[in-house]
Formats: C-alpha cells, sequence, structure tokens
C-alpha cells in the first residue's frame, strides 16, 4: 500500500446472485490525481463506485480513506470523511428548490450562505437558485449532483458517467470545472464512456472486464493494448 | 408571512368555524314550552346501523302516535304539549356520537336524552349526560359499568343489564337432569363476555358441567372448526353467546357441518326472528332455544300503553312491515318517556329521575314490567326467560320453557 | 383433529390463493398495490348475492357474469387512470392513494346500494350432506369453492404460459420499458391484465360467503390485507407463487384456528410484517424494493 | 419570528377562546384531536414521505397507554398522559425496522402492525392487563374541562413541531430523505436516524392525543381507538390541505371534518363517497392539496 495513497482499494468483490460485479478489484488514487476508470457495459464500474461510496457493502475486500477502513461505514460517514459521488442519472431533491438542495448538504460540512452562494456560482446556478430541481434540464441537473457533491467538502469524488448528454459546450466546461476541483487537491474518480472528454481530463486509466482491472496506464498505451482490444472489440 | 394572506387564511378558518357551528339557537320561551324536545342517535351505516334503525322505529312510531293525540301529557304544566324528536346519524363511531350528544345537549337543548342502540354506542353518552346533568334513557346499552349508585343520570328502559340475561337460562339447564355436558362458546365483548360469566358461575357446582368454554373474537364468521372442536368435548347442550353476525354465522355452519347436538342454544332469533329466519333459514332454527322477547312473548298484564296485538296491527298499518324487539323496545323507550312526563312535577332532570322510580315495578308494558334499581337505574323488571322454537305448519313457533310461571310446555329433547 | 384441520387447511389454502391471485398479477405487470382489490371481490360477492336472491342461481352459474363485468371494468378502470398516474412525479405512491380512494367510493356506494346488513347465501344450496374427503367430512360448499379455486389457478397458469398474449403479459412483468421495446403493447397488455386480475377476485367473491362466513360492503380491507399477506408470503410479482401463499396461509388460520383461536385474527398481519422484514423477497423469487 | 408562529399561536387561542361562545365542546375536542393528528401525519408524510395507514396503533397505544397506568399503576393523569406518549413511542422504537420498507409496503406493514396491537390489546387472555374486549373505564378520574385543555396543550405541541421543521435544517434534511435517501446520504445526512426521529416525533403526537382522548371519554371499547377510519381521516385531511405545510393539514381539518360534522348532522351516509372522490380528484388534479392554489394565486402560505 502506498503511504501517500489517499483512497486504496483491494481485492474488491461483490456479487449479485450468480453474477459477480466486481471480482478483486484493486486501484490506488493520490489526492488532486485524475483516474479514469474505462471498460465495456457491466464490466463493474458503476458497481465500483457503488461499493466505494456505500451505496453497496462489498462482499470481501478493503477499501481505505487515508489508511482508514471505510468499507463498513454507511452512506453518511463515508460522506463527512470525505468521499462523494455525482449520478449517472442525477438524483436532486426534486421538490426542493435548487438552493435548497445545497442547504441541506452544507448542514454537515458547515458551510455557510457564502459557501452556498459560491458554489452555485461556480456551477452556474446562480440563476436558478429558486427554481425547484425538478424544473432543470439534464444538464443543469448533473451540475446540481456535482455542486451536492462539492459542497460536502469531499476530498475523493467519484464521478459516474457525468458526460453523457452534454453537447460539445458543456462537455468543455464540464472539463474545466472538474480539472479545477483536481487542482484543488480533490481526488476524481471518473466512470466516462466518452474517451475523448476522459483524454482531455486524464491520461492514467484503469480498464475494467468481468469485475476486474486488465489494464493500467495511460489511455495511448491502453489502446494499443491486445487485452483491451480484445474486451472492447473482441466479442 | 404577508399580512394579506394570514387574514386570508384566517378568513378561511372563520367560515369552516361558522359552518360547523350549526343552527339551534335557543328558543327558551319564558314559561310554557311549545315542544318537548327528544333527541338521541341513531346508526344509518357501521357494524350497529341494522339494530340502531329498528330501534329509532320504534322511537318515532311512539312520537307519531302521541303526537296525533295533540302531544304527551306534560304534569309539570298540566297540559298535552306536542313532542319533537331530533335526530342525528353517528355512523356507529363512538367519536361522532360523543359529538353529537353534546350537540344534542348543548345546541339543541333538549328536554330529553335518549342514547342509541346498544352498550357501545351508549358507553360514549353516559360520562357526557352525567357532565351535563342530563338524565340518560338508555335505551339498549346493558354493559354493567354504566350503572352505579354515584351517577343518578341513567334510566335503563328495556332489557336488563346484560350480567342478568343467563339467570333463567341457567336455571333451566339446572332443572334438566338429563343434561350433564355443556359446552360455551361466546364472543368476547362486553354483552356476551358478561353472560357467560354469569352463566359459568351460576353452573359452578351443579350437576352441569362445563366440558367447552371458549371466547372467540366478535368479529369472528367462520364456526366450522369451532364447531368441530366443540363436538369433540362431546356436550349435550351447546350454548353460543354472540351478536346478531356471530349467530348467524355459527347456525349457518352448524347446518352445513351436519352436526347435531341435544341443545343449541342462541341470543339473536329470539329477538330478531325475521332477520334470523331469512339469514339461516327455519330449518336451522327448528328446535333451537332462545330468549324470546316481545313479539315472540306475549306480556298479558299491561297496564299502560297496548297490548301487543293492538300495537302490531297499529306498526303495521303504518309501516306496512311485522315489528320486531328492537321496534318494541324503541317504542317502550317512548312509553316510559310517556309515563315519566306525565308524573314528574317539573320538567327537572332530577324530578324526572324521581318519578321514574316511584313507578318503577307498577309500569307493564307490551315490553314487559318495568322496574329500575332505585339506587344505579339498571334495569331488573323485563328477566329474559328460556323459550325453543318449535314446528308449526310451514313456519316456527315459540314454547315457553322457563321460569315456570310463563312456561308452554316441555322442551323437545333431544332436538329432532 | 389433525388431519381434519390438514385437509381444511388445504381446501382453504386453495381459496385464499384464488382470492389473492388477482392482487398479484397486477401487481407483478403494473408495480402496483392495487388497495381497492377488496373491494371488488366485494362486489363480486354482491353480484353472485343478487343473482342468487333475484334468480336463485347458484354462485358456480354466476362465474361468466362475473368474468365479463369485471374484465370489462379493469380494462376501463386501467385506460382511465393507470397512463396518467405513470408519467406522474411519483406513480408508486400516487397511485396507492388512488386506489384508497378507489376502495373509499366503492365501499360508499355498496352501502348506499345495499345497505349495511350482512348477507350469506345458504350453503345448502349445493346440498346438505357433508362431503367426504380424505376421510373427514366438510360442508360441500367448501369443497366446491376449493375446486373452483383450483381450476381458475389452472386457467391462469395456461394462460401465462401457453397463450401468446400470456407470453407478452410475463414480458411486461420481467421488465416494461424492454417489453415496450419489443414491440408489445404494453398498455393492451396491461389493461387486460388488470382486467383479469379484477376478474379473479370477483370470482373469489362470488364463493367469499361460503368460505368468509358473511359477506358486507366494509369487507374489503380486510380482504385487501390478507390478500397481500398472502401474496407477500409467496412471492411479489410471480402469480404462481400465490399459491404456495395462500396454503401456507390457509394451514397456518386452521391450525391456529384449531389451537388458539383467540390469536388466530393475528395470523395474516404477524406473517405479513414479519416476512416484509425477514425475508422481503417471500418464499420464493425476488426481492421487494427496499428504501 | 420563524414562519408560522403566528399563525400557529392564532390556531391554539381560538381553541382557547371557542369554548367560551359555543357549547359543543366535544366537537372541539375531536376537531383539535384531529388537527394533532393531521399534523402527526404531516410530519411523517409531508416530511419524510413514509405514509403509516396504521398510524391509529400510535393512538391506540396512547389511549391505552394513559388508561392502563391510570388503572394499574394508579399514576394522576397528567403522568399518565406522559405515559401514553411513551407507550407510542415505545411501539414506535418496536416497529421502526419497519421504515427500511419502501412506499406501499411501509404503508401495508403500518396498517398490519395496528392490527396486531389491536388484536393484542382486546384479546380476552390479556383481560386482566389490558381489560381486553371489555373495555376501559376511567370514570374516576373524569373531567372534561382538564382533558380539554391538555389537548389544547397538545395541539400547540404539534403546531411548535411543524414549525420547527418547516423552518430548520432539520425539517429540510427531512425533506430530501423524502425526496432522494440515497443523495441525502450524500448530503451528510444520517437517514437512519432522522427518519427515526420523524417516526418517533409524530407517533408521539398520536399517543399524547390518544391519551387526552381517552380521559375526555373515560368509558372506551378497543375498537374504537384502533379504528382505521382515524387514519383515514388524518390522512385525508393532510393530503387535502398539503402536506409539508403548516397551514395546510389545518385548512384541511377544518374544512374537511367542518364538513363532515356538516354533513354528518343531516346526511352523513354519502361522506365516505364525498371523501373517496376526494382523495381520487386530489390525486388526479391537485396533488399537493389546496394550499398549493394559495400559493399558486402567489399568497405566501405558512
Amino acid at each position: 500500500m502506498c503511504p501517500s495513497a489517499l483512497l486504496s482499494v483491494e481485492r474488491l468483490s461483490k456479487r449479485f446472485g450468480a453474477f459477480a460485479a466486481l471480482d478483486g478489484l484493486s486501484l490506488e488514487l493520490a489526492p488532486g490525481e485524475i483516474l479514469g476508470l474505462v471498460g465495456p457495459n457491466g464490466s463493474g464500474k458503476t458497481t465500483a463506485i457503488n461499493v466505494i461510496s456505500g451505496v453497496y457493502t462489498a462482499d470481501s475486500g478493503t477499501i481505505r480513506l487515508e489508511g482508514r477502513p471505510v468499507g463498513n461505514l454507511p452512506i453518511h460517514r463515508r460522506t463527512r470523511l470525505g468521499i462523494n459521488r455525482t449520478f449517472q442519472v442525477p438524483k436532486p431533491f426534486k421538490a426542493l428548490t435548487v438552493a435548497e438542495n445545497l442547504e441541506v448538504a452544507a448542514v454537515h460540512s458547515n458551510a455557510g450562505r457564502e459557501d452556498i452562494a459560491r458554489h452555485l456560482d461556480l456551477l452556474d446556478l446562480s440563476p436558478l437558485a429558486d427554481r425547484q430541481a425538478l424544473t432543470l434540464n439534464s444538464a443543469q441537473q448533473k451540475r446540481l449532483d456535482l455542486a451536492r457533491a462539492m459542497i460536502t467538502r469531499p476530498r475523493l469524488l467519484l464521478v459516474d458517467e457525468l458526460g453523457a448528454g452534454l453537447n460539445p459546450a458543456e462537455l468543455t466546461r464540464m472539463a474545466q470545472m472538474l480539472q479545477e476541483i483536481a487542482r484543488s487537491g480533490v481526488a476524481l474518480l471518473v466512470v466516462e464512456h466518452l474517451l475523448g472528454f476522459l483524454r482531455v481530463l486524464t491520461s492514467r486509466v484503469v480498464v475494467m472486464d468481468a469485475g476486474r482491472e486488465i489494464f493500467e496506464g495511460s489511455l495511448e498505451a491502453a489502446a494499443k493494448d491486445s487485452r483491451v482490444i480484445d474486451v472492447f472489440f473482441g466479442h | 408571512m404577508s399580512l394579506s394572506s394570514v387574514s386570508r387564511l384566517w378568513l378561511f378558518a372563520g367560515a369552516v368555524l361558522l359552518m360547523t357551528l350549526v343552527t339551534g339557537i335557543p328558543s327558551r320561551a319564558a314559561g310554557i314550552p311549545g315542544e318537548i324536545r327528544i333527541g338521541t342517535l341513531y346508526a344509518d351505516s357501521g357494524p350497529f346501523a341494522t339494530s340502531s334503525k329498528s330501534q329509532l322505529q320504534g322511537l318515532k312510531f311512539w312520537v307519531d302516535e302521541v303526537n296525533r293525540a295533540g302531544g304527551a301529557y306534560v304534569r309539570a304544566y298540566h297540559r298535552r304539549i306536542p313532542v319533537k324528536l331530533i335526530t342525528y346519524n353517528d355512523r356507529s363511531s363512538t367519536t361522532t356520537a360523543a359529538t353529537l350528544y353534546n350537540q344534542l345537549i348543548t345546541q339543541d337543548h333538549v328536554n330529553i336524552l335518549a342514547a342509541d342502540f346498544g352498550s357501545v354506542l351508549t358507553s360514549v353518552a353516559v360520562p357526557i349526560a352525567q357532565e351535563h346533568r342530563m338524565l340518560l334513557f338508555d335505551q339498549t346499552g346493558t354493559g354493567a359499568t354504566f350503572f352505579s349508585t354515584k351517577n343518578p343520570y341513567i334510566v335503563l328502559t328495556s332489557l336488563p343489564s346484560s350480567a342478568e340475561w343467563p339467570y333463567s337460562l341457567a336455571d333451566f339447564l339446572k332443572s334438566q337432569p338429563q343434561i350433564t355436558r355443556a359446552a360455551l362458546l361466546y364472543a368476547t365483548n362486553d354483552f356476551t363476555g358478561s353472560q357467560a360469566q354469569t352463566l359459568r358461575q351460576r353452573l359452578h357446582g351443579s350437576h352441569v358441567k362445563l366440558v367447552f368454554d371458549h371466547g372467540v373474537p366478535t368479529s369472528t364468521s367462520s364456526y366450522a372448526l369451532l364447531l368441530h372442536n366443540v363436538q369433540a368435548a362431546r356436550p349435550q347442550a351447546l350454548i353460543e353467546f354472540g351478536y346478531p353476525n356471530n349467530d348467524i354465522a355459527f347456525l349457518h355452519d352448524l347446518q352445513a357441518s351436519g352436526m347435531k347436538f341435544n341443545m343449541v342454544f342462541t341470543i339473536f332469533p329470539g329477538q330478531l326472528f325475521a332477520l334470523m329466519e331469512s339469514s339461516v333459514g327455519p330449518k336451522t332454527l327448528a328446535y333451537t332455544y332462545t330468549y324470546p322477547t316481545p313479539p315472540l312473548l306475549v306480556y298479558n298484564r299491561v297496564n299502560y300503553g297496548p297490548g301487543l296485538d293492538n300495537f302490531r296491527r297499529a306498526f303495521r298499518s303504518a309501516g306496512g312491515k311485522e315489528p320486531n324487539f328492537l321496534n318494541i323496545a324503541g317504542y317502550n323507550t317512548g312509553l316510559v318517556i310517556q309515563k315519566t312526563l306525565a308524573t314528574a312535577a317539573s320538567l327537572q332532570q332530577l324530578a324526572m329521575r324521581r318519578s321514574i322510580v316511584s313507578f318503577s315495578g307498577k309500569l307493564h308494558t307490551l315490553n314487559g314490567t318495568f322496574r329500575i334499581d332505585p339506587a344505579t337505574g339498571a334495569q331488573t323488571g323485563e328477566t329474559l326467560p328460556v323459550g325453543q322454537f318449535i314446528p308449526a305448519g310451514k313456519g316456527l313457533a315459540v314454547r315457553m320453557l322457563y321460569p315456570p310461571e310463563v312456561a308452554t310446555g316441555r322442551p323437545v329433547y333431544p332436538a329432532q | 383433529m389433525i388431519a381434519y384441520t390438514l385437509s381444511a387447511g388445504l381446501l382453504f389454502g386453495l381459496y385464499f390463493s384464488l382470492a389473492a391471485l388477482g392482487l398479484n398479477l397486477v401487481f407483478g405487470v403494473m408495480r402496483l398495490i392495487n388497495l381497492a382489490h377488496g373491494d371488488f371481490l366485494m362486489l363480486g360477492a354482491f353480484l353472485a348475492y343478487g343473482l342468487y336472491t333475484v334468480a336463485g342461481l347458484n354462485p358456480l352459474y354466476a362465474i361468466p357474469a362475473e368474468v365479463v363485468v369485471f374484465m370489462f371494468a379493469g380494462v376501463i378502470l386501467y385506460y382511465a387512470v393507470v397512463p396518467r398516474l405513470l408519467a406522474s412525479h411519483n406513480p408508486e405512491m400516487l397511485s396507492f392513494i388512488l386506489l384508497f380512494g378507489l376502495s373509499q367510493i366503492i365501499e360508499a356506494l355498496a352501502v348506499i346500494a345495499f345497505g349495511n346488513d350482512e348477507r350469506a347465501i345458504p350453503s345448502t344450496i349445493y346440498g346438505s350432506r357433508p362431503v367426504s374427503l380424505f376421510g373427514q367430512t366438510f360442508p360441500v360448499a367448501w369443497v366446491v369453492s376449493a375446486a373452483v379455486s383450483a381450476l381458475a389457478l389452472l386457467a391462469v397458469y395456461l394462460y401465462l404460459h401457453h397463450s401468446r398474449l400470456g407470453y407478452a403479459t410475463r414480458a411486461v412483468m420481467a421488465s416494461r420499458d424492454e417489453a415496450a421495446g419489443t414491440g408489445i403493447n404494453v398498455h393492451r397488455v396491461s389493461a387486460i391484465a388488470l382486467g383479469v386480475g379484477l376478474a379473479l377476485a370477483a370470482t373469489a367473491g362470488a364463493f367469499s360467503a361460503f368460505m368468509l362466513g358473511s359477506i358486507g360492503p366494509d369487507m374489503g380491507i380486510h380482504i385487501t390485507t390478507v390478500s397481500f399477506a398472502v401474496i407477500v408470503i409467496g412471492s411479489l410479482g410471480n402469480p404462481l407463487g400465490t399459491v404456495l401463499g395462500g396454503l401456507v396461509y390457509g394451514l397456518g388460520l386452521m391450525f391456529m384456528e384449531t389451537y388458539h383461536p383467540s390469536w388466530a385474527d393475528l395470523l395474516p398481519f404477524v406473517l405479513l410484517i414479519v416476512i416484509l422484514l425477514i425475508r422481503p423477497s417471500g418464499l420464493l423469487g425476488q426481492r421487494v424494493r427496499l428504501a | 419570528m420563524p414562519r408560522g408562529v403566528w399563525f400557529s399561536v392564532g390556531v391554539v387561542l381560538l381553541f382557547v377562546v371557542l369554548p367560551f361562545v359555543y357549547g359543543n365542546h366535544d366537537l372541539l375536542f375531536s376537531m383539535m384531536m384531529y388537527l394533532v393528528l393531521a399534523q402527526g401525519i404531516n410530519v411523517l408524510f409531508g416530511f419524510t414521505g413514509y405514509l403509516p395507514f396504521g398510524y391509529v396503533g400510535f393512538f391506540g397505544a396512547g389511549a391505552y397507554g394513559m388508561s392502563l397506568a391510570i388503572l394499574l399503576l394508579h399514576f394522576p393523569p397528567f403522568a399518565a398522559l406522559i405515559a401514553g406518549a411513551a407507550a407510542a413511542v415505545l411501539v414506535a422504537l418496536v416497529l421502526a425496522p419497519l421504515l427500511r420498507l419502501s412506499g406501499a409496503y411501509f404503508a401495508i406493514a403500518s396498517l398490519a402492525a395496528s392490527e396486531v396491537l389491536y388484536y393484542v390489546i382486546s384479546n380476552p387472555h390479556l383481560t386482566s392487563i389490558t381489560q381486553g374486549p371489555y373495555g376501559i373505564n376511567l370514570a374516576a378520574v373524569y373531567d372534561s374541562s382538564a382533558s380539554y385543555a391538555v389537548m389544547v396543550a397538545v395541539l400547540a405541541l404539534a403546531l411548535g413541531m411543524v414549525v420547527y421543521l418547516r423552518n430548520s435544517r432539520t425539517g429540510l434534511a427531512l425533506q430530501a430523505i423524502r425526496e432522494e435517501p440515497v443523495s441525502a446520504g450524500f448530503a451528510g445526512v444520517n437517514v437512519v436516524r432522522e427518519r427515526t426521529r420523524a417516526w418517533l416525533m409524530s407517533a408521539a403526537l398520536a399517543g399524547l392525543a390518544g391519551g387526552a382522548y381517552a380521559w375526555h371519554v373515560s368509558v372506551f371499547y378497543p375498537k374504537p381507538v384502533f379504528d382505521l377510519n382515524i387514519s383515514v381521516f388524518a390522512i385525508v385531511f393532510t393530503l387535502f390541505g398539503g402536506v409539508a405545510t403548516l397551514s395546510g393539514p389545518v385548512v384541511g381539518t377544518l374544512l374537511l371534518y367542518g364538513l363532515y360534522n356538516w354533513i354528518g348532522i343531516s346526511q352523513p351516509q354519502y361522506f365516505q363517497l364525498v371523501f373517496g372522490v376526494v382523495i381520487v380528484a386530489l390525486v388526479l388534479f391537485l396533488p399537493n392539496g389546496l394550499v398549493s392554489l394559495l400559493r399558486r394565486v402567489g399568497a405566501n402560505v405558512p
């Protein structure tokens, strides 16, 4: 285990009935680092995020945040320790306003009104502050999801398919935001289908297949790796 | 919060409350009242609806009869005064009933307060009447807890307290040497639970042994398995205490099971004969034992109001239907009220109670002898005899069995 | 005594399977709990009672009328409210509340139309001599009701597994979206399933006077809860699991009534809570959604 | 001043003043009882989204807790009232695992739980403890004005609770749980603790209402205090007015219970029908209740 790692995951397994969604996944992430997680559908990327964030509990394996095991903690405890995430399909508090959405999350990080205002601003949500979340379009909901995560001051942010459904201008803007977040010292684990979007963010990726890692390295090297090619195009 | 929205909401709330503060502005003219107001409740829906509506029908019949004669004679004013019946529907709900009893007392300022049918709907009226110092004419609420020496504001007009119902049944069983094994199956509620308790006590130490003694929920609607258990205990007599629904289901399942007992007793064929007969059929009721009440039971010593035949004729010509026991019980409440008005020195509630005590035991109506315990107001007069249904022609007739002074024959035992 | 209890449990178990089957079918196809299920059963009971009192019809002959009337009612009900609800913000809760309102309306109308008296159809309609079965004697009406239930269960099995419509129905149960993707007319299949569900409830209703003692307008909510207990015991969304649930419930009820009758009323509720908490997937089948 | 305080004070004062000008105190008492129960439903359903069909179970637990504390433990009425609330909270604690169920499952399971409670309390084998099916008689401590005063206090508490939830981050956190429990976790909200707290608060309100009711009527059977219709009324009143607001349940109760008594005094058999139609119409046309109409026209409703 690398002593400087923020997140270290070892031999994580999770089964749903007979199906092994995760089968001994290990990975490490340093503060401020952006790691891409790629793989074909059903390879276990989203399950990895769900298990690390606490939506599911792993069957076996360990999850450590700065050396501290967090694998058995409930979601809100992990959140308060600095793990947060976004959702592929955003899950805002629909009946609440945008500002109230952030206010809920502000309680436990002692974020004040200015913090809320700053985050609204940072994610281009200020003009929407008093709108009910259910009235937002999908790109706006994704930014709200991200703002809700950011206001808890995470040190590790798990980003699940943030690029899907965004137009090129929104993609560029989103990439800038994620880079700013990483520059502030937050580690990002990014599950992404849009490899172009991912390439802007990072050069280091882990490729998964059938619940385990089959490649780790740069995106360019991955494109030449025979196992990776096999997985993506072989079957 | 803006002021306008506050006031808007208040307007809203105010309007609603006004709506609930319904009618009934007290019209207390000095001197002689223009009408005697009698307030009561009935249930148009819910479990007590059938009984409650019958009871109200009887009371209404009395009101119409009295008003045709120019009103009830009120001794306090030495003249006849028309009677006005004020009724509300409590839908068999005690919460609603409490509100409505209160409505009758505080808003309608009734002179006389009569309870709805049965113990459950009467139970909430007892403390309310006592608090407002209104004499409650309890028609058929026979719960033993209602009556105490501390509360003079209640009088039970029909039926004795339920704990006294099985007196003659117990004595009857004890008078039958061939019955040594009896089974008791009862619904666990105030009404039948207290009867089971009495029967148990009275049979204790006699030659009649209770070989089966079981309480079931009042909601029980299938007796098939229970009957199987009863049969395993091999009783000669099977006593089932329940509400009408229990009795119907019990007799029904008894018929379907094909079992035979030498003696079967149930309560309600004697009170709601028409309903029971149409529900389970005359064949099932044949040879069944019951507490016969008017109109099955005829009292010949009537000294107040019509005899049964006259009443039956009048009731039929007014409504077209054969009267049942609860019609008569409601009508009997009217007779007791009538007698009270005719004897009480004033319309003051305790004066009425005193006058009732004064004629207690001397009033014989078609419902039997009206006699109350002067200390508690509980009925002790209209005791329940034991009878048996005997096939007669196409239908059934009741043979009175016990006590001996009313007996019209001997039991058919074992049942055929 | 045990033999009697066991066989009575089997007869009642078959009947309760039928009573609950429609609820499970509707749940399987639409993922909504029909809180008015018991009220439709009650209406079916009154239809049979009406045919009996007016025309002296044996409830057996009421079945075709029940099926036609309630199939039709189900299809109409579906198109009147369900598509609209599925499009809303919170379809599960809203439909639940709406069906609850519907159950109140049905009960109120039934009280206005039929009054409050408990009614019964004399079980002697099938002859007064009890039948002998497994060496025990039972009322004929029980045996007839259980036999009808068994036939209805078989019919539903054939419909689901040996007909084109049943195939489509099972596809919708597996996944509404994917079924729509393969060109199945999801609304049509669902509407028919709701119709079949109500028709099954009404058929069970025709025999409720024999199996439940008596019928009355307020019997609905109790039947709905008991049916829900039965399908939760079997397996939610798996119509054939209902049979297992019904048998477990029927046997349990008969054993309770024989040995601890005063606690028998607790049975469906305790079973429901315990199964939901301990084995939410039922004795067979998939897990239910948890919060 | 937090939003809604003046409104609450007004409602409470109304019930303090009305007995002096209007004689049917039982009607006022039942009105308050339903105001409390509707707010209790509001605390749970409005703020956390759990619809407790078996809410009446807490009411009955409160009524019996209060009565048995008097009959068996010889508590004075006020202490017994607290015992009633404690009984309801205890029941809620035992049933807290039900909160793991979602939506309709929870609703039906809670209904089943209240039935279990009813059948246990009314069971004849427990007659020596609970009086079984034979009912409770508290005539010895009957006091209609003191119990009325207690209900006023419970009403004040209920309104205060909702004012607090409407103005605090706790209330916001509960609404977040209602909307998206998983996201609420990622907002740092301890979902299990918060929703359990709302559940207990809601149970305590019903327990207090049940205790005050038991004292007020003083003679009652088990069936009426476990009557499913009590849940139904409270739920319909709340939905009708509008959930997660302070004024919604108040307006809903005043209007519908007022209507109930108004119709109830002349033509009640149509009432259940009216209720059913109101529910269906609400779901189809006005899922956020009556006060959402006021909001739509720009009024700022508490």
